[in-house]
């Protein structure tokens, strides 16, 4: 039981890992700064919540799993503001910088 | 080698490129910025030490550790102090010469009171 | 050890581009960067409560008084106009800067084996506080005249940054006044936000007592919290001659000072703590200091006065 | 286990270091936050790995912290970027 819930996780963890590199591939390669940001809401959305499933088939208890799920949340909070702010930035007739 | 010493190596080379940049950069905010560099560095090194004391069960000794809790407070206390500072000064236009009439502008960093 | 050796280049890279970007607001961005970094450098060194307090107050807060001071001392035009500084002092700089880091690579290498440590004499005294948490032992009991004096220090830098506002806006209104937009993503995430911040600051200060955690870092959080709402235009910042932001400065201290001076009556020293009440003194320090600290350091990033009192 | 978590915190680390090496040379302002942001979620996944890897409970604690004030940083910079003028009246 506990094999097949360790495989589990490396396999949610590595998956997690490949979406921060298709984040950063997409960030170095994309030509414009609204594609780069879609690649960058994969690393965010994606590639942290992967990493918080692998993670939590490894915790016991419901406190520990609370705050890992809490802090996937926020993470999330905080790419969709920056997403919209950058967004709002980048585009014409926004702010510009 | 082990991580404590390699900690302490790099907050070795923290130091003295945070002073390298107290230095060099002419603008103020930079040398704030420098600063807090050196400032990292200074802590990080508080942190090796720490980490060398573990004993007694604790992963490192709590003294230095409490110290840099209280250093982190009072450098950030610092710099609000120096930014508002600078900020305040870069907001004075020309302040080459005093103020016309006592109108209760007071030029910064004047003479003695 | 591998993951220690990449860390560590990293820290360095990142402060080395602070140091180089052409850009202020590059080196900031940077500097915001060193911070997180640092962060989980504590993590790697044993110190959860220093990793805590590094990414709320050396990466959180001072990112955004840097980041706001940046572009207000851009907008109003440099006022240094500095001359680049010339290629024999550049010379001598790093001349000196390589013999300062070699000191002190060659001081890490001297350090003393077996290490001096104070962590014994902690453990053995740990159970006389009634805290679980060393660190924060160390803060509120041993050197807990440490802590008062770091408590009046963020006051004085408080006074200090009042005091350079213009006379015709003493005690005025700190900041500037943000519009709030019913439908924007500010108004969004400050109404979801705060509440959750609020939690996660009362989680991090209660669970200081027993684990990494304390005022500071509790404090931290919420003092980003309250300056959340005022960005987001949700609510403005208190004028400084308020009765009750003065009395919310003070209590802190005050608290403290009169549990220290109560300290002669009940155990025969400054802040001495008799052991059967030592856990709820502390915590009845603990509580009115948290949001005092909270208050100085919100009203810090605020800035000096920039409105006048009557609008 | 721990191993392999420990590697999986530095694999992470490194593709975010390799974005942020290339991103931090652009001139654009919001491109450096968007390196910013990533280098804070990559610092999250990181942290959280560490804890589990290294039995260090409280390095959740910190990610929660690094979270809380990711957006917060961020609402900072337009904030800052696209100041209101002061209505001094």
């Amino acid at each position: 039981m506990s094999l097949v819930r360790d495989a589990l996780t490396i396999l949610a963890v590595c998956a997690g890992a490949f979406f921060f590199l298709a984040g950063t591939v997409g960030l170095l390669r994309f030509p414009d700064a609204l594609s780069r940001l879609h690649a960058l809401t994969k690393a965010d959305n994606l590639g942290l919540g992967l990493i918080v499933l692998g993670l939590l088939l490894q915790t016991e208890g419901a406190f520990p799993a609370l705050r890992l799920i809490s802090v996937w949340l926020l993470g999330l909070l905080a790419g969709a503001t920056v997403t919209q702010l950058i967004a709002r930035a980048v585009h014409p007739g926004g702010l510009h910088d | 080698m082990n991580a404590a010493t390699l900690y302490g190596l790099c907050s070795a080379v923290l130091v003295g490129l945070g002073l390298y940049g107290l230095i060099i950069h002419p603008e103020p905010l930079r040398k704030i910025l420098a600063f807090n560099l050196i400032g990292g560095g200074v802590f990080l090194l508080f942190g090796v030490v720490a980490r060398r004391g573990a004993a007694a069960g604790f992963g490192g000794d709590p003294v230095p550790q409490a110290l840099v809790i209280t250093g982190l407070v009072v450098a950030f206390a610092s710099t609000a102090l120096a930014l508002a500072l600078l900020v305040r000064l870069s907001s004075e236009p020309g302040r080459a010469n005093l103020p016309s009439e006592g109108s209760g502008e007071e030029p910064m960093g004047g003479g003695p009171l | 050890m591998v993951f220690d050796a990449g860390l560590a280049v990293l820290v360095l890279g990142v402060a080395a581009w602070t140091i180089v970007a052409r850009d202020t607001f590059a080196a900031v961005v940077g500097f915001i960067a060193y911070g997180l970094l640092l962060a989980l450098v504590w993590v790697r060194l044993a110190a959860p409560d220093v990793a805590l307090t590094e990414a709320a107050i050396g990466s959180g807060l001072t990112g955004v008084l840097l980041l706001g001071a940046s572009t207000r001392v851009r907008r109003t035009k440099n006022l240094t106009a500095g001359k680049e500084p010339a290629a024999a002092l550049r010379l001598a700089a790093i001349g000196l800067c390589v013999m300062v880091s070699a000191a002190i690579a060659v001081l890490v290498l001297l350090l003393p084996e077996p290490a001096p440590t104070l962590a014994a004499p902690v453990a053995a005294n740990l159970a006389a506080t009634g805290l679980g948490n060393p660190v924060t032992a160390v803060l509120m009991a041993y050197r807990a005249i440490d802590t008062l004096l770091e408590v009046v220090v963020l006051l004085l830098a408080l006074l200090g940054v009042w005091s350079l506002a213009p006379d015709r806006l003493w005690g005025g209104v700190p900041g500037l006044h943000y519009r709030a937009d019913p439908d924007g993503i500010l108004t969004f995430d400050a109404q979801l936000l705060v509440p959750i911040g609020i939690l996660v600051g009362i989680h991090i200060f209660w669970v200081g007592s027993v684990a990494p955690g304390g005022e500071f870092q509790g404090a931290t959080i919420l003092a980003a919290m309250w300056i959340l709402t005022t960005l987001s235009g949700l609510v403005d910042t208190p004028s400084v001659s308020r009765r009750w932001l003065r009395l919310l400065l003070i209590a802190g201290p005050a608290v403290f000072v009169a549990i220290g001076l109560a300290g002669f009556a009940m155990a025969g020293a400054f802040l001495a703590y008799p052991i059967e009440h030592a856990k709820l003194l502390i915590l009845i320090i603990e509580v009115p200091v948290t949001l005092s600290i909270a208050a100085m350091l919100a009203l810090l990033v605020a800035g000096p006065p920039e409105r006048s009192l009557h609008r | 286990m721990a191993n392999f978590l420990l590697a999986a915190a530095g694999f992470v680390m490194a593709t975010v270091a390799l974005a942020l090496v290339r991103i931090l040379r652009r001139p654009a302002a919001a491109e450096r936050i968007m390196a910013a942001q990533l280098l804070g979620t990559g610092g999250i996944a990181a942290l959280l790995l560490l804890a589990e890897a290294t039995g260090v409970p409280a390095a959740v604690d910190v990610a929660l912290v690094l979270a809380l004030l990711a957006a917060f940083v961020s609402v900072a910079f337009v904030k800052s970027a696209d100041r209101p003028e002061a209505d001094a009246k």
